[in-house]
């Protein structure tokens, strides 16, 4: 019976299928809602899913250049890391798959998976991937400092009731919010969530900081040789990075919804995904054009970090 | 970092989207006088093929097929693809038979979609009134009768206008000359004419 | 302790020198016979070490050996001391291993070069300076160690003297490297004047008692001595220049193993002779050393043009992480700072044989002209993958339990001091962590991936001799990533409490209840349990459900496409096909029209309109191949445009390039200004020293 | 049951591919204009990509001229099956107004089997969305082909599709007749 739990919560539940669904819905609203925000009708909401399929019916061509094992499977290795990342966030107070899940390894589980879109783009070699990938990599390197302001100051402000004084484990942040209020009202990490906003598009590599596959500047950057399944595998892969990271702003900020019911829970949570989606992709997407690299950069180490900074010091001297 | 838009995207959202419902309902009409497809009407065309020598990107071929009973079936073939829609063929047409329609939705799989084209039959020409022997016989009464007429002014002035009368009577007899020309070619013309159409 | 097992320490540092010393001898008759006696003058210590972690590390022994017999008389150690503990036993296991693995290699990596004999001697002394640095007890046996290993290292660094910069690079290492050896000298001098003994163990008891400005001083020299040997920041430009000319397998050993005994030398002032590490101010001290190097040094290699010299910078950095997290004072700092320092000498050596086996196959190491080699090196890429990954911390890998450790440790340590300083340092190991994997993206995109160079279309694969070593190392990487908790316990665990409570150290060498005499109160073992709440083996099985339940979905059917590229390479295989015919092509799925048997007059219906005279272009495609599986390069042909290692991540770059002009005019290459660099840096020490400690 | 879901997502999704093969600009600008809120086909799914490789209509303007022919060869030859082209325009399917100059190399049916042709010197929008989803529609049984005999039961497929149905009566079919069988020939 407890294999059947575990299966089920890992394959059904919080598992894959519900992570692939609930990043299809997301993606597919952010695209009609940026539409409807350029007073056009939009595609419509599983149009991801449609999108989905026709890459995994059409032909899979391996350019000759290319490094053909590392091609053809990479794009399934960060697949199945961001469905097993997914799987470290507690959602909605469910108990978690593996009883332990941590800040650190999320954030690397995510380093990790950008990585794969790198080595995959590399291993093309295509030179508008080998543009392509660079630019990932300093997007990478933009949003790091002001995610890890984030992280501390939220491991610090959940560290006050453990002895150790600080705790990156996602379940203390979320057992402590439980206890006293969730941080999103929290006074002193108004800035922290207010950054976080700011980081999870450029995580994602959604529209304005997209520089990675910038369709129009570098052919479609990462993905310039790709067709086919790995494709479809890369574009899955980008659908579940939107649901794991809102999901995650929803438990480090927004752990303190309990109102006995889960079901009511999980609904909840699903509205602060959409919330969050729409606030912090939807928006920018509709209201500005995409960034150049170096401004990526700039943006992110100046004015974002400036704002995380301050989150960790109101934190620090303990508001 | 001001977002100008950002005031107007939100707004957006709760405005009616601004998005033609074009399949739904049927294409929106163009405008007045849209240059689109021609139409042609075999008819009225009288095959003079003005419109084929003015169109710039040759779209408009002509093919005259002799009938067994001397008719002669001329199609012209309008090739959409081929054509620029500026519509001076329309605008040369002496009979106005290629009008350019607003249709606009010129989509197709196969190159026989776009050639609109249309035939028409051009009737022999009715057999000439006169059999060749009478018209000989109609010149040459003619001929006489201008002798005759010439005769009696000449006997009029006889010796002061002599010289005068020389250049006048050559140019009388020139004009005479290609005056009795242009009368064969009249009568030439009328069976020429039917050929120069058929060509 | 039975007595055998207490002499193992001195046989396996006389086999080192035994075998360097015959080699010496014999090394000229025959090859064969000189690799044998390398191969067992490498293994026999390794496998004593072996055989000595049981009762040190798991029972918590301490081997003590007096050489000469000259046991301590009425209180006076004079005789040298061989002590090997947890700690000790811990680099002594590191030097092996690399010893080991680094002989393996050269027996194939060397044998393009001559008079190998003097190498192999040479590097034998090194390695058994290094393991008797590691085990001896003694200070001044300590000094004699560091000696012996600074010559070797700069004769090896420079065994390749037709190598440009080999000389230049020897000389620099022996200059800046005799200002380390004379701080310690100093700094032993000033503590025998005080406590007129030698004896770790002795000075140990003695020295918390009498702490005077004579012996603030020694500590201030003995720290700098250690700094310049660990080559931390302002003495790291002469490591970065000595490891770039210097063969791969020695450099292994300058980055994997030098560094680990300054590092040791480090531990053992701090923790266990001044017993002063949990004094905020040297805590800072270290800390800051450590954090300064880690991330000037990323960016510095950020943009490197050669892959040694990049790595080069990046063992710097890394050793810049083992010195933040050992400089904490915490358990868990102590802790995590020992397991970086282990997975940064299987990770880091992996990458410089890496390094070798593409300088062995390609004959450069120029990123900017390199590229592609994952075609012609598909074992070589795996192997540099996995060290990639190991050294950014990608989760499965070793170097994520560590650096997770140390963020954990610094945070923690911040937390608990309330010094917003320990933060700043959590958060620039985390950022240099990215730089790290900025650059080995850089790296495997102008070396490994990309495309191929036309000037290295013959580079053939590395020898299988030379990767077995480079197989060993890539297995303990991911071995112990696995497996934190099991590494926790059994290893670094032992090392970190035997650092810290120094009580059992000094009885075993001098007498039984001598610590408690002195007062130096023994702590408790502290048991680091919460740690490691993050088990990789879960993890690493999660994703294997998840991925083949991935693969499951995607078994639809593929439809019937047996590629023409796959029936074209079959037949090519099978000889049916020369070169690809001209009449075999159908670009987009329509035959091309010959430019000769097209008739003229073919278009003259009407829709159909061709030009008169049919282009020559048509004979563009003769004799290519079927551009369907050409890289898209918008239509040209592809032609050889790599973005070369350089200027990839120009963003970033531009955004820094002050920063990154000031450094690269910092590090000049000038030996006089590396000494200037390092004498200020000892009067910084000094005067720190002085004012705070 | 998957398989069929596919066939009808190539119906849903199809992307774009936009080559000029020495276009004047008139028809790039209206195809690009198709994305604008008025006319939106992206509501249908139609999305313009940056690469071949991604593409599943391609979508040709402009005269082939001298110079963008062997790029368009290779672009095309790029693009993964079952893909459709679509002719924008007259130019690509006669050279229009540059009939019979140097510098154009023929039309675009000399290269490649062109699915949908949407005529007009310039389209309206309207009908280049038209014409996209006529594309799209022959886009999903090409896929079942392709399900059934792999590439080249696709190409059979185009032949066929090539040969003049015999249902066009009438004087017009016999005179486009006469250069289509010719062309068979070659």
């Amino acid at each position: 019976m407890q294999v059947l739990l575990v299966a089920f919560h890992i394959l059904v539940f919080p598992g894959l299928l519900f992570e692939i669904l609930m990043g299809i819905l997301l993606l597919g609203t952010c695209n009609k809602l940026v539409a409807r925000m350029q007073n056009r009708v939009g595609p419509p909401i599983i149009q991801p899913w449609y999108d989905f399929l026709k890459c995994c019916g059409k032909e899979t061509i391996v350019p000759r250049a290319a490094n053909r094992n590392i091609y053809l499977g990479i794009p399934y290795v960060g697949l199945g890391i961001i469905l097993s990342t997914a799987l470290f966030i507690p959602f909605a107070g469910m108990k978690l798959v593996f009883g332990q899940s941590d800040l650190i390894v999320i954030l690397y589980l995510l380093t990790f998976v950008s990585v794969c879109m790198i080595i995959g783009a590399a291993a093309s070699s295509s030179p508008w991937a080998g543009v392509g990938l660079s630019r990932e990599m300093v997007a990478m390197i933009s949003y790091e400092l002001p995610f890890v302001f984030v992280i501390l100051a939220v491991a610090r402000e959940a560290g006050r009731g453990t002895e150790a004084g600080m705790t990156f484990s996602l379940a203390d942040i979320v057992a402590y919010q439980q206890t006293n209020g969730s941080f999103f009202l929290h006074p002193a990490l108004i800035p922290a969530w207010i950054a976080m906003l700011f980081v999870i598009p450029c995580e994602i590599g959604m529209h304005p900081f997209d520089v990675a596959e910038a369709e129009t500047e570098i052919c479609e950057g990462t993905l310039a040789e790709y067709s086919g399944k790995p494709l479809a595998a890369f574009k899955l892969t980008h659908c579940v990075k939107l649901f794991v990271m809102t999901s995650l702003f929803a438990a480090m900020f927004c752990g303190g919804i309990n109102t006995g019911i889960p079901v009511l829970n999980v609904l909840i949570v699903i509205l602060i995904c959409f919330a969050v989606m729409f606030v912090s992709m939807a928006l920018p997407h509709g209201a500005c054009a995409r960034f150049k690299t170096e401004q990526v950069f700039r943006f992110y180490w100046t004015f974002v970090s400036g704002i995380a900074l301050v989150g960790l010091i109101l934190v620090w001297c303990g508001f | 970092m001001i977002l100008p838009y950002l005031g107007r995207a939100f707004t957006n959202l709760f405005r009616k989207p601004a998005t033609e419902k074009f399949p739904l309902e049927d294409a929106p009409k163009a405008q007045p006088n849209y240059r689109g497809r021609i139409a042609y009407d075999p008819n009225l065309c009288i095959n003079c093929g003005l419109c084929s020598r003015v169109c710039a990107p040759q779209a408009i071929t002509r093919t005259i097929k002799p009938l067994p009973n001397g008719d002669s079936e001329i199609t012209l073939t309008f090739d959409m693809t081929s054509c620029t829609f500026c519509g001076t063929c329309a605008d040369f047409c002496v009979k106005h038979a290629i009008k350019m329609t607003d249709d606009y939705m010129i989509v197709g799989t196969k190159p026989e979609d776009f050639l609109v084209s249309g035939t028409f039959i051009k009737k022999k020409p009715a057999p000439p009134k006169f059999t060749p022997e009478q018209i000989a016989a109609m010149k040459a009464a003619a001929e006489k009768k201008r002798q005759a007429a010439q005769n009696a002014a000449a006997g009029a002035q006889p010796a002061g206008d002599a010289a005068k009368a020389a250049p006048a009577s050559s140019e009388a007899t020139k004009p005479a000359a290609p005056a009795d020309k242009p009368a064969e070619a009249a009568a030439k013309k009328p069976e020429s004419a039917p050929a120069d159409k058929k060509e | 302790m039975s007595a055998a097992v207490s002499n193992f320490p001195i046989i396996a540092i006389i086999t080192f020198f035994l075998g360097a010393f015959l080699i010496a001898l014999i090394g000229r008759l025959n090859k064969v016979l000189r690799n044998v006696l390398v191969f067992i003058s490498v293994t026999v210590p390794l496998v004593l070490m072996c055989l000595l972690i049981k009762p040190v590390m798991t029972d918590g022994q301490i081997v003590a050996y007096w050489m000469g017999n000259w046991a301590p008389v009425s209180d006076w150690a004079i005789g040298i001391g061989i002590e090997v503990d947890a700690l000790g036993l811990f680099f002594g296991l590191i030097v092996t291993l690399a010893a080991f693995v680094s002989a393996l290699y050269s027996f194939t990596y060397m044998n393009r070069d001559d008079s190998l004999e003097n190498y192999y001697t040479l590097f034998l002394m090194l390695s058994g300076a290094l393991l008797g640095l590691t085990q001896s007890g003694d200070l001044f046996n300590i000094f004699v160690m560091i000696e012996i290993m600074t010559m070797t290292i700069v004769a090896l660094t420079a065994f390749r003297v037709d190598y440009d910069g080999a000389l230049e690079g020897g000389l620099k290492y022996m200059v800046v490297g005799s200002i380390g050896s004379t701080c310690l000298l100093v700094g032993i001098a000033m503590t025998y004047r005080q406590l007129h003994t030698l004896n770790l163990a002795q000075i140990a008891s003695k020295l918390p008692g009498n702490m005077n400005a004579v012996t603030i001083a020694a500590f201030a020299f003995l720290l700098v001595g250690f700094i310049t040997k660990a080559s931390l920041f302002p003495f790291h430009p002469i490591e970065a220049d000595a490891q770039t000319v210097a063969p791969a397998s020695i450099s292994l050993m300058i980055s994997g193993v030098i560094t680990k005994c300054g590092v040791y030398g480090l531990i053992r002032v701090c923790y266990n002779l001044f017993q002063n590490i949990d004094a905020p101010s040297v805590e800072i001290l270290i800390t800051g050393f450590g954090a300064l190097s880690c991330f000037i040094c990323v960016t510095m290699a950020f943009n490197q043009h050669n892959f040694k010299r990049l790595l080069a910078f990046h063992s710097i950095s890394q050793v810049g992480y083992v010195i933040a997290a050992a400089g904490l004072g915490t358990a868990l700092g102590l802790n995590a700072g020992l397991y970086h320092a282990m997975n940064h000498l299987l990770f880091k050596g992996l990458l410089f044989l890496c390094a070798g086996a593409v300088e062995y196959a390609a004959g450069t190491l120029d990123l900017d002209r390199l590229g592609g080699l994952s075609k012609k090196m598909p074992k070589t890429c795996a192997l540099f993958l996995i060290g990639a990954a190991s050294i950014s911390g990608l989760p499965p890998f070793n170097g994520f339990a560590s650096k997770w450790l140390i963020y954990q440790a610094s945070f923690e340590k911040g937390v608990s001091s309330g010094n917003f300083y320990f933060v700043v340092i959590c958060v620039i190991c985390l950022i240099s962590s990215v730089l790290t994997l900025a650059s080995f993206v850089k790296v495997s995109q102008s070396v490994f991936f990309g495309q191929l160079n036309p000037e290295f279309e013959d580079t053939k694969e590395v020898p299988a001799a030379m990767r077995i070593p480079m197989w060993i190392l890539a297995v303990l990487c991911i071995v112990t990533g696995l497996f934190p908790n099991q590494v926790m316990k059994y290893v670094t665990g032992p090392a970190a409490n035997a650092a810290i409570n120094v009580g059992t150290y000094i009885d075993t060498m001098l007498g039984q209840n001598t610590a408690a005499e002195y007062g130096i109160a023994s702590q408790a073992t502290t048991e680091i349990g919460k740690i490691g709440i993050w088990s990789p083996v879960s993890w690493l099985l999660l994703l294997l459900i998840i991925t083949c339940a991935v693969c499951l979905v995607s078994v639809i059917e593929d439809p019937k496409k047996t590629t023409e590229e796959e029936r074209f390479e079959y037949n090519k295989s099978k000889g049916r096909i020369a070169k690809f015919s001209r009449d075999g092509f159908k670009a987009a799925g329509k035959e091309l029209p010959e430019a000769e048997n097209a008739p003229a007059e073919e278009y003259d219906k009407p829709g159909h309109h061709r030009n008169p005279v049919l282009s020559g272009s048509t004979m563009t495609f003769t004799g290519e191949r079927d551009p369907k599986y050409e890289v898209f390069f918008s239509g040209e042909m592809p032609e050889y445009s790599q973005v070369g290692g350089s200027d990839l991540f120009w963003g970033f770059k531009h955004s820094w390039r002050r920063y990154f002009s000031y450094w690269r005019k910092w590090h000049s290459g000038i030996v006089n200004d590396y000494v200037l660099y390092g004498v200020a840096a000892l009067a910084f020490v000094l005067l720190y020293a002085v004012l705070f400690v | 049951m998957f398989q069929n879901l596919i066939d009808k997502s190539m119906k849903k999704s199809p992307w774009l591919f936009h080559i000029n093969a020495g276009s004047c600009n008139g028809c790039d600008i209206e195809l690009v204009s198709v994305l604008t809120p008025r006319y939106d086909a992206e509501r249908f799914g139609f999305h313009l990509t940056g690469t071949p490789r991604q593409a599943d209509i391609v979508v040709v303007s402009g005269p082939i001229t001298m110079q963008s022919r062997d790029r368009l060869i290779r672009t095309l030859a790029q693009v993964p099956e079952p893909k459709c082209v679509v002719s924008l325009g007259s130019c690509p399917r006669s050279g229009n107004v540059f009939k019979g100059s140097f510098a154009i190399d023929g039309p675009l049916e000399k290269y490649t089997h062109v699915d949908v042709s949407i005529g007009g010197c310039t389209p309206k929008p309207e009908a280049i969305v038209a014409g996209l989803a006529k594309a799209a529609s022959i886009l999903e049984e090409k896929r079942k082909a392709m399900r059934k005999g792999g590439i080249e039961a696709v190409r059979k497929m185009e032949a066929e599709a090539e040969k003049p149905d015999a249902e066009t009566s009438g004087s017009t079919a016999d005179a486009p007749a006469g250069e289509k069988a010719v062309k068979e020939a070659k």
